[in-house]
């Protein structure tokens, strides 16, 4: 049954391919924003790239929490998916899989390109896609707790930026210390580590928190 | 034990404890008021004056309380927000949402009071200092819980989003705060630091003796919020028509 | 068998029933009646475990729903006001991904059947939101159709139908009390089912 | 009954101050996370000052935009309201009216401190509030636009995002531009010229464009 | 008056109706029936200028409607399945930003009056989020009562009403007609109006 909410997931972002698009071409017009409001000087850019790609990586994301459980919140199917006999964490989990693969993955995956845009080596843009491959899921199961808590709420997009934001500063500081330390040739092991252990305490505690939340926003 | 036990379960329920808490208001009020006097008075008239700051250091006595309280107050807030929910008692969650908007004062009053400080001291409002910059996300983990609770109009369903928040923010405040810390020393950005300056007995008895008074205030204050709190959702209860008349 | 005992419940100021107790063995079925407001969706949700009670509990089988989480979900279906239907996923992918996250896969064949017998095998590849109020109403009722849950709990279940849907309906739920099952159904309009063992709730506002 | 409208939307706003302030703090969350992605230093922080402060209003007026038409949409009163016996862009002009009352001048009220925290001058912050001022009207007018064309479409704050945000690049580049002459110490007054013409264009080709905009998304 | 002229819908491959011709003049009532997916619905937003039909024409009093445009809704209200009710705002708030945004401001003395006729008096302080199903769809019907518009186009005006909010709506729909307006109702269960004209028209699936 895990497998059917993930897919049925993955259908409906198909059917809806317009939006993970969207969600791309977002990210791509934010990294494009800066270079348009600070000047074309290639030595700030290098600087300001890491940050610039996880912010909007950050923002991509938390854009997109709103339809992790949105959708089915508003028609009736998340009671419905509540009320199907298998933890409530399962669910969760099969969700965010899908939320992951479908709306972050292509970030990691196009954020190559933008780094070569702001100038960054090779070699950093190596690091830039394993610190997303690493930071990405833990944007997504933390962002499912917010997106939860802020059901059927107005204006929860906003809101969920304000409970979500704040939470992903740690992902945001040890994603691009990875980055900044292969610029500078310090080590960049200890800030991958410390991003997979942040990867592993959110995948144990972040849907059981999600669960919760969820059924207190159904009630 | 026994005894204690069965007062606790008592006070637990808002009927009981919205009297008790009227009685202990005057007395912590009565404290908070002494202990501020006394320790404005040895703060501004005891303590001696920096010889390299002058007199703008004074700023720390109320600068250094009102950040430790900030941050006290959270954990409070999560784990009361965390009983309350963990065993239904509504007590609990009102104390957590009385607490919220005190933290949230006491972490604003030290930004702002770092701020003033920071132009006489580094010449500048703002530096992106470890320090100050986990205050400041401190700072949003509050704002977060409070709106939150505000948009939502179900007392009940509001007491547990905002304990799931809470918890969630507890976990993550101390990573939060080293993952700062690391990040302010890796980018070797900073060009100010705190200066640690050695402090005069009087200085610190008068931090102390201030820190006391936050908290006392902060106490007077939570009960006197939690028990509005608790006029406003138990407006239909017969005991609350008695005990305010 | 479904006891409920001494459930009261509370919405914001308002009382809207308590102390109140009944039980339901297979076969049974319980009417839900009352005005307007008077509490029948907040018990309904309460019985499925949506919501809790101000006071009591719900046992299902001598245990207490809030103990047993999803076994129990396993024996309980659910027809909301809402429909719980996908708007961008045609009538087939609806009732095959539903009845596949509730624990039924149906394949294709077996889906078009139920579809058929509801009355929209023509508009099966059709998305959802096209379809019209009463035709998404009677998507949501194949859930019933696939579900293998002995207790069904109905709100409303004859909203926006026309007269041929409402009769299949009525069918549908007396067969399934026929076969063993129970039913808690609210409603406004009569059902005049014709079945052996029925109570009526009234709930007053 | 413009009147109406505005008033309408306000007291909904006021209903829910909360989601208000919700993006105001937005706005200042994300001003925030790029000194964390970038590092501490205050001579890049002032330089990517005024990028930072208008990329982050683009994007807290973006995010509010589902508020505009939205929840209308969603309840049915969208289309009531187009039932109302008054021409449809004056019930556009006066939601964009306290849309903009409510999103962007919260906004503009902020900036400067925002500013401080990057260490701009006072002179600097004063041309950040008028450019704001100019620049802001512009976001809600030109996203209403986006917001009515992606009414009930999944995902539509993403979508927005996409229609909306390269129609922002000019003001953002006149908006930072004035700022950065100030900086600089060349003129200014060129650039606030042309962000009060975009103003004018806007007010009166917009609200035509949402209204036809709005008829084709209730159809 | 309305005239409807050989009016032509169609939605995706699906000829809804062809040619349909009718018109209305005060003091009448038609009555649209049809199973599920006929084309009620559709006919109806047509009607009100919603959306545009594949052929044909609408007119009011001798006018298309699509170059009357706003002159249009001046005498138009439309009941849709939705009931166009701000959650966020209560009851009473509800009703006065209705009536005020078309056009008809009420003092709070009035709308309270026209609350207490339809039923939610005590509830008129509450957020519509809260309220029951019903309830809301009586704070849709208010919009009625207060509206001063010749044609009435009502989507399933009866759906979750109960026995009392029933008759209520049977009245006032029949006083409406009986002062000289005109009411068009889609609708699956009996209306049983007591008017003098009434013509029914039977779409077929
Ligand atoms: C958790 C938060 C904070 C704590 C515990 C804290 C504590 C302290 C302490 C103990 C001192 C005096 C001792 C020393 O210099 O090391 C100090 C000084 C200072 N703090 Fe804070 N502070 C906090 C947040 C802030 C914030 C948010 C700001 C600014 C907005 C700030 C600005 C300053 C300034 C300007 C000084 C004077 C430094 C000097 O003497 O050169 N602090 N703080
Ligand atoms: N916060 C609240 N304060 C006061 N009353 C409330 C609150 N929340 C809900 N209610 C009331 O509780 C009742 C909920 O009723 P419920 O939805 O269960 O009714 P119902 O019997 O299903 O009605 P319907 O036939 O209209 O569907 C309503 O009368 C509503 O007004
Ligand atoms: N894109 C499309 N392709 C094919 N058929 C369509 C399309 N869009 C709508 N339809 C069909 O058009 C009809 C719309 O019917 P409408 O909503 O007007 O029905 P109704 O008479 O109001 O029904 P109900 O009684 O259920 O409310 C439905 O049968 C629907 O399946
Ligand atoms: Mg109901
Ligand atoms: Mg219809």
């Amino acid at each position: 049954m895990f497998g059917w909410v993930s897919w049925r997931d993955l259908i409906l972002a198909w059917r809806h391919r317009a939006d993970v698009l969207a969600t791309l071409f977002f990210f791509i017009i934010v990294t494009s924003l800066f270079p348009l409001g600070i000047g074309p000087e290639p030595q700030t850019l290098q600087t300001i790239a890491p940050g610039v790609v996880w912010v909007a990586a950050l923002l991509a994301s938390m854009l997109s929490l709103g339809r992790i459980f949105g959708n089915d919140y508003q028609d009736g199917t998340l009671e419905q998916l509540l009320l199907t006999p298998q933890p409530a964490y399962l669910i969760v989990l099969a969700k965010v899989l899908a939320h992951w693969l479908v709306s972050e993955v292509p970030l990691v995956i196009i954020a190559p390109v933008l780094g070569l845009q702001f100038g960054l080596s090779e070699n950093t843009l190596l690091i830039v896609v394993v610190s997303l491959l690493l930071g990405t899921p833990v944007l997504s199961l933390i962002g499912a707790i917010g997106a939860a808590l802020t059901l059927g709420l107005r204006a929860a997009n906003v809101l969920v930026a304000l409970l979500v934001l704040p939470l992903y500063i740690p992902v945001l500081i040890f994603g691009t210390g990875a980055i900044q330390a292969t610029v500078n040739g310090t080590g960049t092991k200890p800030w991958l580590l410390l991003l997979g252990a942040i990867l592993v305490l959110a995948f144990v505690f972040a849907p059981w928190a999600t669960s919760a939340a969820l059924k207190i926003s159904v009630e | 034990m026994s005894t204690r036990r069965i007062n606790w379960y008592k006070y637990a329920a808002p009927a009981n404890f919205y009297p008790l808490a009227g009685k202990m208001i005057p007395f912590f009020t009565v404290v908070t008021v002494l202990l501020f006097i006394i320790g404005l008075y040895v703060g501004f008239f005891v303590a001696p004056t920096d010889f390299q700051q002058g007199e703008s250091y004074r700023i720390i006595f109320i600068h250094v309380p009102a950040a430790w309280m900030g941050m006290f107050l959270y954990v409070l807030m999560a784990v009361y927000a965390g009983l309350g929910w963990a065993f239904n008692a509504r007590l609990g969650s009102m104390m957590a949402t009385a607490i919220s908007t005190t933290g949230a004062i006491f972490t604003f009053i030290s930004l702002v009071t770092g701020s003033l400080w920071g132009r006489p001291a580094w010449g500048v409002y703002w530096v992106w200092d470890a320090r100050m910059t986990s205050t400041l996300i401190l700072m949003f983990l509050y704002i977060g819980f409070i709106s939150l609770q505000a948009s939502i109009d179900d007392s009940r369903r509001a007491d547990r989003a905002g304990a799931v928040l809470a918890l969630v923010g507890l976990i993550n405040v101390p990573i939060i705060y080293f993952s700062v810390q690391w990040w302010n020393t890796l980018h070797q950005g900073a060009t100010f630091t705190a200066r640690s300056f050695k402090m005069a007995p009087s200085m610190l008895s008068a931090m102390l003796i201030l820190m006391a008074a936050c908290w006392m205030y902060s106490i007077a204050v939570v009960l006197v919020r939690v028990r509005c709190i608790i006029r406003e959702r138990e407006r239909e209860a017969p005991w609350l028509a008695e005990a305010v008349a | 068998m479904l006891e409920v005992l001494k459930l009261g419940c509370i919405r914001g100021d308002r009382r809207l029933f308590s102390d109140l107790s009944f039980s339901a063995t297979a076969g049974e079925l319980i009417e839900l009646r009352g005005p307007n407001g008077s509490g029948k969706t907040s018990l309904l949700r309460i019985l499925c475990g949506l919501s809790s009670p101000a006071a009591g509990q719900v046992r299902w089988n001598g245990k207490n729903i809030r103990s047993l989480a999803e076994e129990y979900f396993r024996d309980v279906a659910y027809l909301a006001h809402q429909n719980a239907v996908k708007d961008e996923l045609s009538a087939l992918e609806n009732l095959r991904i539903a009845s596949g996250v509730a624990g039924n896969p149906l394949n294709k064949a077996q889906a078009q059947q139920v579809l058929e017998r509801i009355g929209l095998k023509d508009r099966q590849h059709l998305p959802a939101r096209v379809l019209s109020a009463g035709q998404r109403r009677r998507l949501a009722l194949t859930r019933l159709l696939t579900s293998k849950a002995t207790l069904w709990i109905l709100d409303e279940v004859l909203t926006s139908l026309d007269d041929a849907a409402v009769r299949l309906s009525r069918d549908f739920i007396s067969d399934h009390i026929k076969n063993g099952g129970m039913a808690i159904v609210a409603t406004h309009q009569d059902l005049n089912l014709s079945v052996e063992r029925m109570q009526r709730i009234q709930l007053f506002p």
